[in-house]
């Protein structure tokens, strides 16, 4: 069961970095949001997997961290990206 | 192994860093290439603490607490560039 | 009351003063300042009684945890020397800046005076730290909390100028604070400690201790604004308020020359390094030259004392290759002959900023070109500015002719006669810009149309910082010898 | 018990990188913005949301499985946040093609 | 084995990727979004080296702060005029400087694989010493009691930080509200999240900073997530910014570094050193200290992400 979980996690690595490109060229801001936010959720699917594979609950923290601050810069992103909103000025 | 890695990761990064630091003529450009130069010079640190791991330890504590405390200082510069920045292109705008 | 306490205040105190003076407020932080100056003086000459009566620097670990897992306080000779020199400038500073920064009773709060008080308080705990402190990762803190102290103090003012020197100025200390964390990474993956005792006896000339080394002293002299790494001091010590140039240009670029005094004579305590002393010391040479002749060709007085500033740290490398290459009496001599100047150029150039500033305030400008008249409408000012720069030629009898007396005489001891003609000619060079301007100011002429009289109290500190620079020269030899005290790379 | 969780555990963390790697796909491969965030939104938290109850079986306490559960409301409230802001964006920024 | 060295290899050659987007890429907005993603994949880095307590502190600090305080200056700065910009660096200079970039890479990375095998180590020593601090996480016992020092220095850098942002404070702006004016959003998407994730992001807070006696975890992942929490529902303009001049917002950012500073000047006066602890007091004091520091530091980094006070319009 360790091996195939570690497998996993191994995997969604490999899906979620594929994403990078997107993030690297864009070409839409949206675009590099979204592969962020989903290079995010690939990252806490993996140390959750890794987490339990290795029975290690410090990795279930940093997900924990990881998805309360993906969830803040992904609104951060979203709300400062150029051309958002004038009216709302940025912190 | 691992710590090896990430320690030439890191050597790299210092590289990247440094480059767009030196280049890049945007200041906020710069303050993000100096967070990277920053991220290396802490992943160096990290194979260090890495290839210390002993005494049950899985990397050696005290270049871990080391690295944490430089992060916490590295933001406090990153945020005191980021004001000056702005402050500055404030001040261009009124003249 | 135990001694070894002492270092451990010095820093600590400071401290304490800069977080209580954010609730205080501007008013408050400057009654504290005030009210603590005079403490800090009083544990820097206890360290410095303490040193030199005992012959042996004031340790002390902290929560009795011994290096290398702790942390272990150093004050030797040359902290204590620092030390004192900090508390007299700063304290002189503090009363100085009243005028500028104070806050009268039921006023409301300030800007400037606000964040004035506490960014000085924390300036004088990072010095204080920088030269106590025997961690490498500590000195790391230190150097951080040097560079946040100073950098607001130069564009206080908040004119784009000034803040556009800040910027530079903390890109280049950012830059320098980096890499000298990357040195200090490779440092302990080679020798497994960051206590610097522990390093000197541990560390060989392996590869990546000298590529440590190397990226270490290029940060740290963008910091202390060694040639060619210079160009971001100019425009922010002529930038800034009297008060703070005066801080920026006798004590920050301090702070970290004493690291790298600390990383070549104690870290590589038994690793010498004669080639790579002798570059610096050519920078050094190139810095006394090239910035003598900069200060020449100001326009402006503030520019041309920051330009000083530059040539004067030039001096402070020529010491690299004498230790380096000489043992004994010789490497005594180069190693007080440094200290000295770094002393004395720190209460010169504190004098001279002040002096500058004063008749700029006073003169409503500081085109050197018309400031005649000067000779006449502030006579003590001049003065200053004058004893002053008499010290930074070297002219004795002076702080500044003892340094470099003693420098010259240990490069003529050590074969290498090239530097002393550098000495020589730098003091030359000095001669000419301080003459230019003394020359200018005892023209006839009139000043200001409605000169706002200017503050005795004022023009006593810049003229008693210009003394003592001048009565270090008086001191006898021996009084030297504290600086010896603690030396790395000559104790067994 | 212990063949029936693992089995389970194995179907859903499959079935999960599948939806992940769709969503990778289609973030790589969908021609314009618009069904590209339509993809990601899908397709990610399903996969998200099928490892956590891949992982379920495999906690021995109670809090493990709330905390896994919690895992996946934090992340589903994330992007049905940030979805319509980032569609919005899109129509701003005149990305809609 | 091979497993783990290809999610080595994975993640450097993304970081390497993301790292070297950041630098190239035209558009500043971009850059950031790209620094933030180098963020995350930089926490997984530190996991793979078995120093989780350095990703938690990248995850919040490195990637999200950051990430988002640079984000916040890309927006702020196309708002103001932009600024003409000075000339890119010509081509051959590129050149240079990209080479003096490779050798000083190959020299680190010479330095990296010329350190001496077995890496000198302080693990025995701090495992030795672990268990007179009652501590169980070698992290935290190395921040608060081996190398106090350093830790009370760095939460006085971080106060010195703030005043610093604020020393910036633009003419006719002293006193008032830190950081610009938010708009306030009262529903739809960014109302909704910043209602429903600081009550949880309180208690995750809560939580990494208890475990960080035992596990890792501390008060400065702690407080980050807490000043993240706080800038969420200022962001969407429902939780106002304090004034400056604020007396109790002063008391809150000196209160960590006085205690600390105070509890160590009790040290010396007990024990006989700066710092030293009583025996059997270790792990309250450090407990105590802890959570106060957390309060002082969240609400310090909050206001420097914040930024200094801007005048009214």
């Amino acid at each position: 069961m360790t091996e195939f979980l570690l497998a996993a996690a191994l995997l969604v690595l490999v899906t979620v970095l594929g994403g990078l490109v997107r993030v690297l060229r864009g070409p839409a801001d949206a675009d590099r949001i979204m592969a962020a936010q989903l290079l995010g959720t690939g990252g806490i699917a993996a140390l959750l997997l890794a987490g339990v594979a290795m029975a290690a609950p410090a990795l279930f923290d940093l997900a924990l961290i990881l998805a309360v601050l993906a969830a803040f810069a992904s609104v951060a992103m979203a709300r400062l990206a150029p051309g958002d909103d004038p009216r709302e000025p940025g912190p | 192994m691992t710590g090896t890695i990430f320690g030439l990761v890191g050597a790299a990064l210092i590289g990247i860093g440094l480059f767009g630091m030196l280049v890049r003529r945007d200041a906020l450009l710069r303050i993000l290439s100096f967070n990277l130069l920053g991220g290396g010079v802490f992943l160096v640190f990290g194979a260090v603490a890495r290839r210390g791991a002993g005494a049950g330890f899985g990397g050696d504590p005290v270049p871990q607490a080391i690295i944490l405390t430089g992060i916490v200082v590295a933001f406090a510069a990153t945020t005191l560039a980021v004001a000056l920045v702005l402050r500055l292109a404030a001040a261009k705008d009124r003249a | 009351m135990a001694w070894d306490m002492l270092p451990m205040l010095a820093v600590m105190l400071p401290v304490l003063a800069m977080v209580a003076a954010v609730p205080l407020g501007a008013r408050g932080a400057e009654r504290l300042t005030l009210a603590y100056a005079p403490v800090g003086l009083a544990l820097a000459i206890g360290i410095m009684l303490v040193v030199q009566l005992g012959g042996v620097p004031i340790r002390q670990e902290l929560g009795h945890w011994a290096p290398p897992l702790g942390i272990a306080f150093r004050a030797d000779g040359l902290a204590a020397a620092m030390l004192l020199t900090a508390a007299l400038i700063i304290g002189a500073i503090a009363i100085f800046a009243r005028a500028d920064f104070g806050t009268a009773a039921g006023a409301a709060e300030r800007r400037q005076a606000f964040a004035f008080w506490p960014l000085l308080l924390g300036l004088w705990a990072a010095i204080n730290l920088a030269v106590v402190a025997n961690d490498l990762f500590t000195l790391y803190v230190a150097l951080e909390l040097l560079t946040f102290a100073a950098m607001p103090l130069v564009c206080l003012d908040g004119s784009r100028a000034t803040l556009q020197a800040a910027l530079r100025y903390l890109m280049f200390a950012l830059l320098g604070s980096v890499l000298y964390l990357l040195g200090v990474a490779l440092i302990y993956g080679s020798a497994g400690t960051l206590d610097i005792v522990l390093l000197a006896q541990r560390v060989r000339g392996d590869i990546p201790v000298m590529i440590a080394i190397a990226v270490m002293t290029a940060g740290l002299l963008a910091k202390t604004a060694l040639l060619p790494l210079h160009l971001w001091l100019p425009p922010a010590h002529a930038g800034a308020p009297a008060a703070a140039s005066a801080v920026l240009s006798a004590l920050v670029v301090k702070g970290s020359f004493v690291l790298v005094l600390r990383l070549w004579f104690g870290v590589m305590a038994r690793v010498p390094m004669p080639d790579a002393a002798q570059i610096l010391a050519g920078l050094g040479a190139a810095a006394i030259l090239l910035g003598s002749v900069a200060a020449l060709g100001q326009a402006r007085l503030k520019l041309l004392v920051a330009y000083s500033t530059v040539a004067q740290i030039g001096y402070l490398f020529l010491m690299f290759p004498l230790l380096a290459a000489s043992a004994g009496e010789v490497a005594a001599k180069a190693w007080t002959g440094g200290v000295v100047q770094a002393v004395s150029h720190a209460f010169a150039k504190a004098a001279m900023f002040l002096a500058a500033g004063i008749m700029a305030a006073r003169f409503g400008h500081d085109r050197i070109a018309d400031l005649s008249g000067a000779g006449r409408a502030m006579p003590v000012t001049l003065l200053t500015f004058a004893l002053a720069g008499l010290s930074l030629m070297g002219v004795p009898p002076s702080g500044g002719f003892a340094a470099k007396w003693l420098l010259l005489s240990a490069a003529i001891g050590a074969g290498q006669w090239w530097w002393a003609l550098v000495i020589l000619g730098g003091g030359l060079l000095t001669g000419g810009y301080v003459y230019r301007v003394l020359a200018m100011g005892l023209r006839a002429g009139d000043p200001a149309p409605e000169p706002a009289p200017v503050a005795w109290q004022r023009d006593g500190i810049a003229l008693a910082l210009a003394l003592v620079s001048v009565v270090l020269g008086f001191l006898p030899l021996a009084a030297f010898g504290l600086v010896q005290i603690g030396r790395l790379d000559v104790s067994p | 018990m212990s063949l029936l969780a693992d089995g389970v555990t194995i179907l859903c963390v499959l079935a999960g990188l599948v939806f992940f790697a769709a969503g990778t796909v289609g973030l790589l491969r969908f021609p314009d913005t618009a069904s590209r965030l339509h993809a990601l939104t899908k397709a990610d938290h399903l996969g998200l949301g099928l490892v956590v109850l891949g992982l379920l079986p495999q906690m021995d306490s109670l809090a493990g499985i709330l905390r896994l559960l919690a895992f996946w409301a934090l992340v589903l409230l994330a992007s049905a946040a940030t979805g319509p802001m980032i569609a919005r964006l899109l129509r701003r920024q005149g990305g809609i093609t | 084995m091979i497993p783990a060295l290809a999610a080595d290899g994975l993640l450097a050659a993304g970081i390497l990727a993301l790292a070297l987007g950041c630098v190239a890429t035209r558009r500043a907005f971009a850059s950031a979004a790209l620094f933030i993603a180098y963020g995350l994949l930089l926490a997984l880095a530190w996991a793979r080296l078995d120093a989780p307590d350095v990703a938690l502190t990248e995850a919040s600090i490195g990637a999200g702060l950051s990430g988002v305080l640079l984000l916040g200056g890309v927006r702020r700065l196309e708002g103001l005029a932009e600024p003409s910009p000075d000339a890119e660096t010509g081509p051959l200079l590129t050149i240079l400087i990209g080479i003096g970039c490779a050798a000083l890479t190959v020299a680190i990375g010479a330095a990296v694989l010329l350190l001496p095998d077995p890496t000198p180590s302080l693990a025995p020593q701090v495992a030795a010493n672990l268990a007179t601090t009652d501590l169980g996480n070698p992290v935290t016992a190395v921040l608060m009691s081996f190398r106090a020092l350093d830790t009370l220095l760095e939460s006085a850098v971080v106060l010195l930080a703030v005043v610093c942002v604020w020393a910036l404070t633009p003419e006719g702006g002293w006193g008032g509200v830190a950081g610009l004016r938010q708009p306030v959003v009262r529903d739809g998407p960014l109302a909704l999240l910043a209602r429903v994730l600081p009550p949880l992001g309180i208690v995750i807070a809560i939580h990494i900073l208890w475990v960080g006696a035992d596990a890792p975890g501390g008060k400065f992942q702690a407080a980050a997530v807490l000043a993240a929490m706080w800038l969420m529902p200022w962001m969407a303009g429902l939780a106002p910014a304090p004034r400056i001049d604020a007396r109790w917002l002063r008391l809150v950012l000196a209160a960590g570094p006085a205690l600390f500073i105070l509890i160590g000047l009790g040290g010396a006066l007990a024990e006989g050193a700066f710092l030293a602890y009583p025996p059997g007091w270790a792990k309250p004091l450090i407990l105590a200290i802890e959570i106060v520091l957390t309060a002082s530091i969240a609400v310090a980094l909050a206001l420097l992400v914040m930024g200094p006070p801007e005048p009214p319009r």
